[in-house]
């Protein structure tokens, strides 16, 4: 591994051609109270030392731009240049967020068209795009929910249902908004079970949160059998958005029956995702929920466009943020849309489908286990490892880290929860034939390795820069930041 | 096809390898009458150039300003090395490092952030990044909250001069929960928080409270005062800064005889680009101590199975993957790209340099600020010290004075009276090193020709 | 001190290791009186924002034209992978690779390249790039005189209807050698070269015609008929071409019976901007059994120790710093970074994808060709048939007309008279793929008030 | 190694968001037998496999961004992004080179400024930037001096003298300008031997091509005596501008008496080299030789910035590239001297001859023999390894893999041609003296190897992604294109 660039820094050096002029600078008049005594150990380094260490640090990850990355639920699908290109000129990136609305239309011009793209996508009513994330987005909806009892003078509704296949963020979600979580189990085919639905709404329903395609892979068929379920006891529902590559343009949210969801941009608009952020998580609202969306919003007038605020919404939840979002990759967002137009939006959904189904095939023609053996893939699918844990004590981790050496991202594992030892594998729409196919021949190499030389699966990654990497210790006594020692303490 | 490489050959042998006759019975699982045949009210698709040329008109619109706003938002000047780097395909395409052993590159970068962040707030320790500067303070709230065993009732103390969108978040936020926030104004005089008024107004006993650094209208706070009083009731501090001060002004951790508990703030003067408000990144600092409350993810230094130093993600256990609804926070997806810009910002600025630019910004905020005061029908409302930014009052509608320096692309300032009306007509202005004395000048020229 | 990372400390550890006490000792060989003490009449240094101030403010005044100018550089959609990808530090600030193992990501580029051009060409063989067309075409010319062991006197057929420039910069460049560079006037009426006009001007031996495709004014020659006229008086046949029309036109392998003998151009049109003039490059195409005779440098595939393919820079015994005083040629450095764009470039587009954009190209200026017409007062000069661009003229001063279109941020092409007085007041004008349908109805509602 | 592009092929696929609309496409009125028929055998890819495919070649390479990368001759310094990011400024990007003058104000002012600067730099009296790397600028200055001489209707000067140090280029640049090349021997202090100039002189001679320093890496200290015997005799001297580095604001070669030189401003001002180029060589002028220097140049007037081209220049030797040089190249030099400012000038020469001479000491202290132990480094020096190579059987080729095993890049080899088993090192001014600590460091770890496990250097390089690859055969049956077959003969 490389040097931290702390061990890099000598005491005086710097990057000179950054510096300020300094003709003004000893020019302080805040009191010395105020003042920093002692400078803050950041590392001493020239330009050169700087480009050269994160660049090869850069190296040491994989990325979509290296390798093929089917993590399942994350759609890492390629991530168009030419959009990066349309978001990084300098008038966006020099634009103030508070500017006047005057100096601001043609950014406006693309934040209101992203509105109404996604408002068709989703077959909603409005939408907010204020969310900086997924998980934010869920925030909002199920804020927004509670706004929606709560105007109507409904404080009875304590609980929030999740199905059990659903990821981290809905229940902890539901939480954080105050609701106490209700897992709703998920019956053999991978569907919710409707009876155990039934059986726990009531008056104390808020509402509850799917995502569908799920997080298993299939398509909940009876989605509107679940709606009505919700809606006839006063509950709301809530789409979680993740898996909108799957249904792009083939079928709607809002035509389900959903009340409120939120997009990953980061995921079906092809932002990139920066190695954990930023994404987008615009939020869209159906009848009952539209009032309550976050502000700021981009409204439309004959002389421009304008912002919508608390004034012109006056049963919005609020601010979610300082200004409005992750502006920037919301224009990704909307260049993206307008290179696909509608055609080239439901494309996605359909070449995603058909290479999730292919690899599904071929692995399970290859011997390997699908969760859900009777149902179609979506844009992704799950396969269980259980059987090959038992017979050769390999674990899904153990494949992961082997795949990892054939130079390929692993799938994700052990999520959903429910499924045990499984890798959940989404291809996404953009990687060749080829790519899918070698990914299968590797997996079908492991499952031999499994039987004649399990180590080389046990001992991998042997051909990255490190080897596994001890978690426990990690977790058990964290160094987390760099020479403790060089830290002023007050 | 944008982005789809599948040739006509490899779908019929897919398709036969599936065993179906076409794409479209791989959707035959959803009911037929949710199915759409298309979408509406969608432009028809661009190929590249076009939406290059497209973007650039919309961009060219929204450009050329001399921007003298900030409210939250600042314009330095960010080596170009910073982006160039931050951009590597490798860096930008790359997922949230759940597998660590791909993913050292990530990893070892949010390291050195966390230390760098931890070393200019003085604190032990940082996480590896919230959404923003707004949704941090929530989460910051939302921590002492967890951390606070003492209090049934959390009342938490948030002044009236932080940033309004600072507090209209954490309302949005926070009061999905049974917490108090209380509202402490301000000092007419001075704009900062005064120890009389907290006496008068305050409870004896409180969760938390919130100091800005500056605060939204520029002026420095007595800090060491405030955490001190704060601290002898019991509370937590949470200290809601600008982090490029921070190389000029006393960090958090060194305020008071104990140092702020928490320290959180908007990165975005770090290296982000004004980019329409966003993706910026919010950070949050604590003692080693709270650490297992602090949400977000973190980077932890661990051994390989050869004793080799590496990365993981770590304390994974306080997530929501892991913990799902007993998680310290929903958030999952972050802001890493921000950070990773931020760390090669901070290394090559080093100490010296984020010092030298905080130095520079505000001398330049005092030049403008000695020339604005020397302009007839304009006041500084404030007369305490400050960092880069002040508000003046003037004698005539703040409105007419912008509609017209706005045409002349100039943005002087930002018009309180929305968050403040009792100010009366008042602009809070910014100056940072990006600007020259002929800026300084055309301003004031321009001013004095609007009024 | 820029770039330089000394601290004072290094600097002194540094002197005593080497045993001086100053950095200045270190130039003691130098004769004094030699030795200046300063620079004068030098900027004093920026730091990178007021660069960056500086440069904005400099690229501003040249931009947000529209241009319609082509003779020789052409403007296209680049898409924006190329340039991302090509300038990623490792391509960009490697130097020539020397050290084949460690340079293995630019031979293998340089060796697709090498094949692409071939491909594209219809040659056998391409070398890895020379400095631009113009110089390109000199070192054919040079390369052709190399291989002619039948002729005393080298005698070269240089039409004038190959861009004046080309032929400018072969004078310049040959002229230094025994050489006889002989104008062949083009047919007043075609523009075009005729064997009717060659048979009487041409004398019966000489080493080599050059052929460009299309010519200068942007009409298509009669490939075929001249190579074969030109092979069956033993003279080799050099084609100039531009790349991106070898997606659409008949490419130089497959001109006449024989096909041209080498084949050269600019290879700009193929990923690089317009950028003033440069860096482009020129690229160099021809037989196998000629390769000994190929100026710079080429990449060839061959296998490492343990048997594996690995690329190698080749048949440097070619090359200057080999053979020295008798190297083929005394380049060195060349254009690399173009050509790793330009690989890039043809790999995103692929033929189907050059051939889309050359068909665009000729459709667009078929379009405005035909509102030119319709103009009263501008014929089209040439009624042969072209490729982008064509020769209009003008029934009034063609520098009023510019002068007017300039103000209006148009550049409607290029004025000839200049070069050829004789052809009057005309303009050499170029349409490609980047205009739209409102483009030019722009351009000619401009001329029209203008004229 | 990675597949080749032509093997991610596939017939039919293609980048669909990069062309163009097709509404137009098929109206082409071009007569059949002028078009093409078979459509060239190109890759056919998507985007994201090109992407991804250029990327991962991208990681195999060394480069200054990621090594230490001392090759003598080369001044691989750090390349300023801030001056890449200036330069790649749209405006520049889009301009046409024949646009009027009215349009080019903004360009022309840079490249006037750049003239003006390497005027005070060189000491010359007249600059012209158009030569695109260093061996045209040769090319150009002594086309200039055979202009010079046929002027004076002289045209008996046949022979330019060069030194037996000199780099390829300058023989080979005389070669093709029409004259004989007459070697002079270098004496064993790395000085041109004296008598032997004298005894070479003679009204026969057009002039000289001299670096100073030399590619010896040493100061040519009897210059103005070299001057004084070439001047007269009616010889004039050309200047490799090649190691400019070295003396920047120290010592300028119009005033040792050189009458024309070149600059390569992708060594001594900091432009990347692309992996080959581009470079760019303007060539300096004084007195005897300005009116001979190739157009266009850029010339001030009242009005503005103008043109000047062979109307304004009639002696000009004329033009040597279709437009005016690499105009992004000088952009970039011309950002970068402006970073510098004229102090900054000087400390780059400073500070890459304190590092050159730092490391010459400490190799020598640790047992490696200086090619020429008695003088100063330049900014660079030679070490040669004559004796290692006698007594351990390993060359400088060996000590070259060896390096790049370590992560660094190898010096120069064999190059002069007249130091036996020779490495140029050239440090420069960006390497922080740790990295040359390091370099030391791995050389005496592979002179003890030399000793101890031989094999060691001889199968170097074993970490990178070739061993060492056979260039003989290479050459001997060159394979320059791929799949031959698939050309499509005439
Ligand atoms: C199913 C699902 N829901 C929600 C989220 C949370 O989205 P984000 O990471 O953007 O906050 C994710 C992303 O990991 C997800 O996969
Ligand atoms: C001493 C010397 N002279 C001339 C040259 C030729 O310069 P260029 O490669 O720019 O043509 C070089 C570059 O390698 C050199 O090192």
């Amino acid at each position: 591994m490389p040097e931290l660039i702390f061990d890099l820094s000598r005491k005086g050096r710097c990057a000179h051609a950054q510096l300020p002029p300094n003709t003004l600078q000893n020019a302080t008049d805040i009191p010395a109270e105020l003042l920093r005594v002692q400078p803050a150990a950041l590392p001493e380094v020239s330009e050169l030392q700087a480009v050269r260490h994160f660049t090869r640090l850069s190296q040491l990850n994989f990325s979509i731009d290296t390798h093929f990355y089917p993590l399942g639920s994350c759609t890492m699908k390629y991530n168009p240049r030419g959009v990066h290109k349309a978001a990084q000129l300098p008038g966006f990136l020099q634009r103030h967020p508070l500017a006047p609305e005057s100096h601001s239309q043609g950014y406006m011009a693309c934040a209101y068209e992203l509105q109404e793209i996604l408002k068709s996508v989703t077959g909603m009513r409005a939408v907010s795009l204020t969310p900086m994330a997924g998980a934010q987005g869920e925030f909002t909806g199920v804020a927004m929910i509670r706004a929606y009892h709560h105007a109507r003078h409904d404080r009875a509704r304590t609980e929030m249902l999740v199905p059990d296949a659903a990821h981290g963020t809905n229940p902890a979600t539901a939480a954080q908004c105050g609701y106490t979580v209700r897992e709703i189990p998920t019956d053999a085919d991978g569907n919710v079970n409707i009876d155990a639905l039934r059986a726990a709404v009531g008056p104390q329903t808020a509402g509850i949160m799917l995502t569908n395609p799920s997080t298993l892979g299939v398509f909940e068929q009876k989605i509107k059998e679940i709606a009505a379920i919700l809606h006839d006891v006063g509950g709301l529902l809530y789409y979680d958005g993740a898996n909108l590559n799957a249904i792009l343009g083939k079928v709607r949210p809002g035509d389900m029956g959903f009340d409120v969801m939120h997009i990953n941009l980061h995921k079906t608009f092809a932002t990139p995702h920066g190695g954990g952020g930023p994404g987008s998580g615009p939020v869209a609202a159906g009848e009952r929920l539209a009032a309550f969306l976050p502000t700021p919003m981009v409204g439309k007038s004959a002389t421009g466009y304008e912002w919508l605020t608390a004034k012109a919404c006056p049963q919005t939840i609020g601010r979610l943020s300082t200004f409005m979002g992750n502006a920037g990759i919301l224009l990704r967002a909307h260049f993206y849309a307008r290179l696909l137009g509608a055609a080239g939006m439901q494309r996605v959904a359909e070449f995603a489908t058909l290479n999730a189904n292919y690899m599904l095939k071929r692995l399970t023609a290859a011997g390997f286990n699908a969760a859900f053996p009777k149902r179609r893939a979506s844009h992704e699918f799950i396969i269980t490892l259980k059987k090959e844990a038992k017979e050769y004590h390999i674990s899904a981790l153990d494949v992961a880290k082997r795949l990892l050496d054939a130079g390929m991202h692993a799938p994700t594992m052990y999520f959903p929860l429910l499924v045990p030892e499984c890798l959940l594998i989404e291809p996404t729409e953009t990687e060749t034939r080829e790519v899918l196919d070698a990914f299968v021949a590797t997996m079908i190499l492991i499952l031999k390795e499994m039987q004649t030389q399990p180590d080389k699966i046990k001992q991998a990654p042997q051909y990255l820069p490190v080897s596994r990497l001890d978690e426990v210790a990690a977790a058990r006594e964290p160094e987390v930041v760099a020479g403790q020692e060089v830290i002023e303490h007050a | 096809m944008p982005f789809i490489p599948h040739t006509q050959q490899d779908v019929a042998e897919m398709l036969s390898v599936i065993g179906v006759d076409s794409i479209d019975v791989l959707f035959d699982e959803i009911p037929a009458d949710l199915r759409i045949s298309g979408l509406r009210d969608i432009p028809p698709a661009l190929n590249e150039m076009a939406l290059l040329r497209l973007a650039a008109t919309r961009a060219e619109q929204d450009s050329g300003k001399l921007c003298f706003i900030g409210a939250g938002a600042y314009e330095h000047h960010i080596p170009a090395a910073v982006w160039e780097v931050a951009t590597r395909g490798e860096f930008m395409t790359a997922y949230t490092p759940y597998q660590a052993e791909a993913s050292q590159g990530t990893l070892q970068v949010l390291y050195e952030y966390q230390t760098m962040m931890a070393r200019l707030m003085a604190m032990n320790v940082s996480n590896a990044s919230l959404y923003d500067g707004a949704s941090a303070l929530a989460e910051a709230i939302l921590m002492a909250m967890r951390l606070d065993k003492k209090n049934k009732i959390h009342r938490i103390v948030l002044p009236t001069n932080l940033h309004p969108h600072y507090r209209d978040t954490v309302h949005a936020i926070v009061r999905q929960r049974d917490t108090e926030l209380l509202a402490i104004p301000f000092d007419a005089h001075s704009g900062k928080i005064t120890v009389e008024m907290l006496e008068k107004m305050m409870p004896d006993t409180f969760t938390a409270f919130v100091i800005p650094q500056p605060n939204f209208f520029g002026v420095l706070e007595d800090i060491d005062t405030l955490t001190d009083w704060a601290h002898a009731r019991g509370a937590r501090v949470i200290a809601v800064v600008n982090p490029l001060a921070m190389a000029l002004l006393k960090p958090p951790g060194q305020w008071g005889k104990k140092g702020a508990d928490m320290a959180c703030g908007e990165g975005q003067p770090l290296g982000v680009p004004l980019a329409s408000g966003g993706p910026y990144y919010g950070f949050l600092c604590c003692r080693t101590e709270d650490i297992r409350q602090l949400p977000g993810r973190i980077a932890g230094r661990t051994r390989d199975t050869h004793g080799r130093n590496g990365f993981v993600l770590t304390l994974q256990a306080r997530e929501q993957h892991i913990r799902r609804a007993r998680a310290t926070s929903n958030i999952c997806t972050n802001q890493g790209l921000l950070v990773t810009a931020s760390t090669i910002y901070m290394s090559i600025m080093g100490a010296t340099g984020l010092r030298d630019v905080a130095l520079t910004c505000h001398a330049n905020a005092r030049l403008l600020r000695d020339k604005l005061k020397a302009v007839a029908g304009i006041r500084c409302y404030f007369e305490s010290a400050y960092f880069h930014e002040f508000l003046v009052q003037l004698n005539c509608p703040v409105d007419g004075v912008l509609t017209q320096l706005h045409k002349k692309n100039i943005q002087p300032g930002l018009a309180t009276k929305t968050y403040y009306p009792e100010l009366g007509e008042c602009l809070l202005v910014c100056v940072t090193e990006t600007k020259t004395p002929a800026d300084i000048d055309y301003f004031i020229q321009q001013l004095i020709c609007a009024m």
